[in-house]
C-alpha cells in the first residue's frame, strides 16, 4: 500500500479521502488556493501545499503543478476526486509518465469513454442496451431524417464530445431538424473543437439510475446496487438513494451485468459509474460512463457496508478485490440530500458568505460528509456544495423520515442553503411513494422549490424571542447611557454568573 | 409593560412585554402567558411558552435581526414604540415611491446587463446576469417602474450589495 | 403508535430516545432538573417541564412528579432510559398503575430478575448455565465450606439484592470464609435492607460478554449478536465492540439460544440484556439480566441494522416484532469508545468544566450519541458520560483503527476526557489481537491509563504557534500602550479585514 | 529578532521569531524555518511548517495558555525576557520550599479529612477525599512535607481550585 498520497482536490471530497487514508496508515498531502488556505481539507492533511490564487486554472485545475507537488514531496499517487482534473486524460497519463499512479482509470479509459459517441458505439457492440438512435454520427439532415424516421420524435441531437448540455438539441418537430443539426454542430465545434454529433430518442420522463462497478487490475469486476439519481435541477443530482423503489432482484442483476460489460469492453479498472435512464416500462438505456468517484458513493456504502474509498487505494496499488459478487447486496436503505450554498426561495441561486452558525446533526443512521467548519467563509469560486447529509434506516420510508429528522437538526446561518428545499420533497407524496422522474421539479412541484414550513405558533414564538431580546439589548443601552462612562453592563449584571436567564 | 412591534415576513405583530423574576410576561390580542427565555450560548436561545420548548437562535450581524427557528430561518424587524412612529411617517411620506435599488445578491461577475437608462419594467424582466461559481444568474425587476441608471458594466466583479441598477 | 411520550431520563440517551420519536412522529416531552435548563435533550424536546432541584432525588429519581407531569401534558407512555428509574420496579408499576405505559418490562419481571440469588434460581430451573456455586442462599459458614468443597477457591459471597459491589467479598482462602460470610451479610442488610447473601466461583479472567434480546406482548422472542464490553475500569464498561472476537456462529447460537431461554423463564418483555461471563475455555455463565435499554445498545444496531429504540417503542404500544431469527445477524464490526469528563491521568476522576471547545468527528461509519455542546456546563451531579463514539467498519481492525482516526478528530478543551485513554488501548497489541479480559486494564495495562503520545515535532509546533501567538499579543499591548486613549488594535490593524494571516 | 521561552511538559524550548510579511522566522538550536501560522477561527490555528500542517487550537482563557494539537492538550507556559528572568530569581529564592497548597480538583462535596495540622506526609498520602458525580475520589499529597492548616471541613461543598490544605 502507499504510504503517501496527493489529493487533487477540495472540500468535502478531499476530506472524504483524507480521512480514508487516516484510517489506513497513508499519509496525506493537501493542494489548496490563496483562498483555501483555512479550508477544512487543509486543516487535516499531514502536509499542506499552496497552488496558486483562487481560479481553477489556476489552482486546482493545474496538473503540471500538481504534479511537481506530489513529486517534490514524495507523494506515491494522486487521487483527484471528482470534478476539477478526475475525467482529464492528460492529466492521468501525466501523472503515470511522471512515475506516479493515478487513482482511477488509466487515460486511455478515460479518453474512449469521454467520447460519448465512441462510448456508445463501444456498448452497442458488446450488447449493453443504449437508447436507439444513430450507431455512429451523423452529418445531415438527410441521415437525421433516417433515424428519425426509425425511432420516431422528439429525439436529442447530441456532441460527440459533450457535457454541460453544450452542444445539445432537442427536436420535437420535422421541421426543427435542419437548424438543430447546424445548431448542435457548430455549437460543439466552438465549445470543444469537435463538431461531430449524433442522434438519440428523446425519452419521456426517464428515471436516471446508476450502476456503480469496481474493477481491480487482476480481471476482478464487480458490480453494486443500483442507485437512483432522478431527483435533478439544471440537470444536477440533488437527492440520490439507494437502492431503487422500482428495481427488484432481476432487474439489478441485468442492470449490474449490463454496467460490468461495459467495464470489461472498455478495459475499466478502478471504480467508476455506469449510467442509465430507465423508461416507464423499465427498460434501461446506456447514457454514460463517469470514469471517477461519484458525489453520491456514499449511499452506497451505506446499503452495502464496503468503503469504496478504501477499495479504490486498494486498487490503484496493485491489490486484488476479495469480494465476492453474491454478497454484495444492499441492506436496508440509504439517501443522500446535496446541502448546497444556494438559496431555493430564488432558483438556486448561490449564496456564498460566513458560516456563522454550523451546527450538524448527529445520532443513529445519520452520516455527514462535509468540507467545512463554523466560522468558514465559503469562496465564490467553486461549486458551492456545503456538505452530503446521508441517513440509512431498515427500510426507504424511515430513511426518509430519518433524514426528515436529521434536516430538522441541522443548523446553518450566514447563507442560504438547500435544506428546506429537502424537506419539501421529502414531504411530497409523489417522492414518498417512489414516482419520480428526472422531470419531477417541474411536472410534480410546477417550479416550485420553495414552501413556507412554519406555523403561526412557531412564528409567535420567534416574535417572542425578539421581542425579549431587543427589551433587554435596549436596557442594556439604556443602562450604558445613564452610567457613563463606567462601563456598567446591566444585561450581565441583572444575573449573578452562571444563570443565564435572561 | 413596553410594547414592541415584531415583523415577521411582511406579517406584523404588537406584542407587550415586561419582567417578572427570571421569566417574562407576554401579552396581546390573543396571548398572556409567562414565558421563559433562557440563554443557551452565544446566540442560542431555548423557550419554554405553554408548555412547548422552542430552540432558537438569533443572530444580529447585520442591524437587523435574522432568527432560525429549526425549521426555518428568516430576517425580521422589531420596533419599539419610537422607531415604530418614525417607519409609519416615513412610509406615507414615500407613498408612490421607487423600486428600490437592484442589488447583486452575491460576490460575482457581471455577465451583461439587458436593460439601459430610461427602460420601462415590469416585474420580473430580466435586468442583470452575473456569474458566481461557475453559474450565470439572472437578476429580475421586483416591480414596475423605469431605470434610472446602470452603476456596472459587463465584465465588472462586484461585492455582495453592490448596487447594479437604480429606478426613478 | 403513541402521539406523545415522556422520557424520564437526561443526556445523551435521552436525546437518542427524542431522536427516535421524532423519526416516528411521536411528540416528546422532557423533564429537567434546574441545572439542565439549557441541556441538550431539553432543547430537542417538543415540550419541557421542570422537575425540581439539580440532585438526582429530587428530579430525575422522583417517580412521583415525573408521573404528575407525563398525566398533566397528555404523554401516553414513559421511556426510562437507563440509569435513574429504568430498573425501579415499584416506578414501572406506579406507571402501570396511573394508566400509563412503561417502556420495558412489567414491574413484576423487573422485581425479579433484580434478585439475583431468585435470578439464579430461576435459570438454573430453565437449564442456563449459571457460574458454579449455591443453589439457594447460604447462611453460615458451614454450608459456604460446602460449596467451596463442591467448586474450590477463589469464590465470591454476593448479596440477594445487591449491586453496585456492595454485599460482595472475594473469598481466597478457607481462613476467610467465616469473617466474609458475616461481613457480606451485615453489608447487604444495611445498604439494601435484605441481607440474604449467596456463593459463586470466582472466575480468573473472565471476558464479559452479553447478549441483546428482544420480546414483544405477542409471545415473539429473539435474541441479537453478542456483545463484548470486557474492557472495564471499576467495574464499569468503556470500550464494547460487536460481535466478539472470541465467538463464533455456533457459539453465538448457544449463547442466544441461552438468553431466550432467560427471557422465556422470566416473561420477559421489551428490550433487555442478559449479561455472561465467559471463562477462558469459551464456557459462558449467566451473570445477570439488565431489564433496560444499554448504554452500549448502538453497537448492536450498527452490526444488525435494527433500531431498539423503535423497536422498544413498537413493543410498547402492543406492536408484533415481524423480525426472522436467522436473519438477525452482524454484518461487520463495530466498536464503542465512552467518552467521559473524566482524567485517565488521575485515576479517571471526574473532570467537569464548560465545553469551551466541543467538535466532534464525522464521515464514513462513525457516529456520535451525545448529550453537550459547544459551551454547555457538565453539571457535577450526574453520570459524566459526554457522549458515546460508535464506529463501524468491514471488520475488526478497520472498526479499530476508524476508531482512532475519529478519536484523533474529535476536539474536547474545558475538562478532561477518556479520549487518550481510548486511543492508548486502541493501539495496544493485546487488544488489536482481542487478547482481552475483564481485568485487562490491570493485567495488561498493569493498571496505567495515560501515556504520552505527543512527538517532539508535535511539541515543537505547539511551542512555535504558542510563541507567534505570544508575539503578537505583546504587540498587540504595546501598541495600546504607545497609542493611549486611541484604542489602537495593531493586531487587527497589521492585517485587512478577511486576512487571517497572523 | 525577539526570544521567547516556552514550557511543555517540564520541558523548555528557547525560540527566536521575527514577523517577516505574512510568515514568521522562527530559530533555535535545531531549527531556522520560516512557518506559516494561519488563524482559521476563534483560537484555532492552521501551522505550515517544513511542509508539515498541524491543525491547533490555543485556549487563553485562565492566564496560562492551554494548546491542543489533536493528539493530545497541555498547559503550557510562554515567558518573554523580562519574565523568565523573574522567574528565575524567584525560583533561586525559593530553594527548599513548602509543598504547593492542595486544591479541588474539580467542584464537590468534602467527606473526609484524612489529615490534620501538623502532620507529615509523604508523597501519595491521602490527604481529603471529595465527592463528584457520585464517585469518591481520594487526593494526594505531591511530596514530602507538613501540613500547616486544614482549610475545609467534611460536608462542606467546594468550588474548584478551592484551597483545601496548606503545607509548611
Amino acid at each position: 500500500m502507499f504510504k503517501k498520497i496527493l489529493i487533487a482536490n477540495r472540500g468535502e471530497i478531499a476530506v472524504r479521502v483524507i480521512r480514508a487514508c487516516r484510517e489506513m496508515g497513508i499519509k496525506t498531502v493537501a493542494v489548496y488556493s490563496e483562498i483555501d488556505r483555512g479550508a477544512l481539507h487543509v486543516r487535516l492533511a499531514d502536509e499542506a501545499c499552496l497552488l496558486g490564487p483562487p481560479p481553477s486554472n489556476e489552482s486546482y485545475l493545474s496538473g503540471e503543478k500538481i504534479i511537481d507537488v506530489a513529486k517534490k514531496r514524495g507523494a506515491e499517487a494522486i487521487h483527484p476526486g471528482y470534478g476539477f482534473l478526475s475525467e482529464n486524460p492528460k492529466f492521468a497519463k501525466d501523472v503515470a509518465n511522471a512515475g506516479l499512479t493515478f487513482i482511477g482509470p488509466p487515460g486511455e479509459v478515460i479518453e474512449l469513454l469521454g467520447d460519448k459517441m465512441a462510448a456508445r458505439k463501444t456498448m452497442i457492440n458488446s450488447g449493453v442496451p443504449v437508447v436507439p438512435g444513430s450507431e455512429g454520427g451523423i452529418e445531415n439532415q438527410t441521415q437525421a431524417m433516417k433515424y428519425i424516421g426509425e425511432i420516431g420524435l422528439p429525439v436529442l441531437i447530441k456532441a460527440a464530445a459533450g457535457g454541460g448540455g453544450k452542444g445539445m438539441r432537442i427536436v420535437n418537430s420535422e421541421d426543427e431538424v435542419a437548424s438543430a443539426v447546424r445548431g448542435a454542430s457548430s455549437e460543439a465545434q466552438s465549445a470543444f473543437g469537435d463538431g461531430r454529433i449524433y442522434i438519440e430518442k428523446y425519452l419521456a420522463k426517464p428515471r436516471h439510475i446508476e450502476i456503480q462497478i469496481l474493477c481491480d487490475t487482476h480481471g476482478n469486476y464487480y458490480y453494486f446496487p443500483e442507485r437512483e439519481c432522478s431527483i435533478q435541477r439544471r440537470h444536477q443530482k440533488v437527492i440520490e438513494e439507494s437502492p431503487s423503489p422500482i428495481v427488484d432482484e432481476t432487474m439489478r442483476k441485468k442492470m449490474g451485468e449490463a454496467a460490468v460489460a461495459a467495464a470489461k469492453a472498455s478495459g475499466y479498472v478502478n471504480a467508476g459509474t455506469v449510467e442509465f435512464l430507465v423508461d416507464k416500462d423499465k427498460n434501461f438505456y446506456f447514457l454514460e460512463v463517469n470514469t471517477r468517484l461519484q458525489v453520491e458513493h456514499p449511499i452506497t456504502e451505506m446499503v452495502t457496508g464496503l468503503d469504496l474509498v478504501k477499495k479504490q487505494l486498494i486498487v490503484a496499488s496493485g491489490g486484488k478485490l476479495d469480494l465476492v459478487q453474491e454478497e454484495i447486496k444492499p441492506r436496508g436503505s440509504s439517501i443522500e440530500c446535496r446541502i448546497y450554498a444556494e438559496d431555493p426561495k430564488s432558483n438556486f441561486m448561490p449564496s456564498v458568505g460566513k458560516l456563522e452558525l454550523y451546527r450538524e446533526p448527529g445520532g443513529p443512521g445519520v452520516r455527514v460528509d462535509s468540507g467545512v467548519y463554523e466560522g468558514f467563509s465559503i469562496p465564490i469560486y467553486y461549486d458551492p456544495l456545503i456538505s452530503k447529509l446521508i441517513t440509512w434506516a431498515e427500510d426507504r420510508t424511515s430513511a426518509i423520515d430519518r433524514m426528515l429528522r436529521a434536516l430538522n437538526e441541522y443548523r446553518i446561518v450566514g447563507c442560504e442553503s438547500t435544506i428546506s428545499f429537502h424537506k419539501m420533497v421529502l414531504k411530497e407524496e409523489h417522492f414518498r411513494k417512489g414516482d419520480i422522474s428526472t422531470h419531477y421539479i417541474q411536472d410534480v412541484l410546477g417550479g416550485a422549490t420553495y414552501e413556507e414550513s412554519s406555523s403561526p405558533e412557531d412564528d409567535f414564538a420567534a416574535a417572542v424571542a425578539l421581542t425579549v431580546n431587543r427589551m433587554e439589548e435596549d436596557g442594556k443601552v439604556r443602562a450604558q447611557a445613564v452610567a457613563g462612562k463606567q462601563k456598567v453592563n446591566k444585561w450581565k449584571m441583572a444575573f449573578p454568573p452562571g444563570m443565564n436567564r435572561l | 409593560m413596553m410594547t414592541y412591534y415584531v415583523e415577521i415576513e411582511g406579517k406584523e405583530l404588537a406584542i407587550n412585554v415586561a419582567r417578572e423574576g427570571d421569566k417574562y410576561i407576554i401579552q396581546n390580542d390573543e396571548h398572556d402567558t409567562s414565558v421563559d427565555l433562557f440563554k443557551v450560548g452565544d446566540g442560542f436561545y431555548s423557550l419554554i411558552m405553554e408548555g412547548k420548548q422552542y430552540d432558537l437562535y438569533i443572530s444580529n450581524k447585520d442591524g437587523s435581526p435574522l432568527i432560525d427557528t429549526g425549521q426555518r430561518a428568516f430576517s425580521a424587524r422589531v420596533m419599539n414604540d419610537r422607531e415604530k412612529a418614525i417607519t409609519k411617517f416615513a412610509a406615507e411620506a414615500a407613498v408612490g415611491g421607487a423600486l428600490p435599488d437592484l442589488k447583486a445578491p452575491m460576490p460575482g461577475l457581471v455577465v451583461k446587463v439587458l436593460v439601459e437608462a430610461g427602460r420601462e419594467v415590469k416585474k420580473g424582466d430580466g435586468l442583470v446576469i452575473v456569474e458566481a461559481m461557475k453559474m450565470e444568474n439572472e437578476l429580475k425587476s421586483a416591480g414596475e417602474g423605469t431605470v434610472k441608471e446602470i452603476k456596472v458594466n459587463a465584465g465588472q466583479a462586484v461585492d455582495k450589495d453592490a448596487v447594479l441598477v437604480t429606478f426613478e
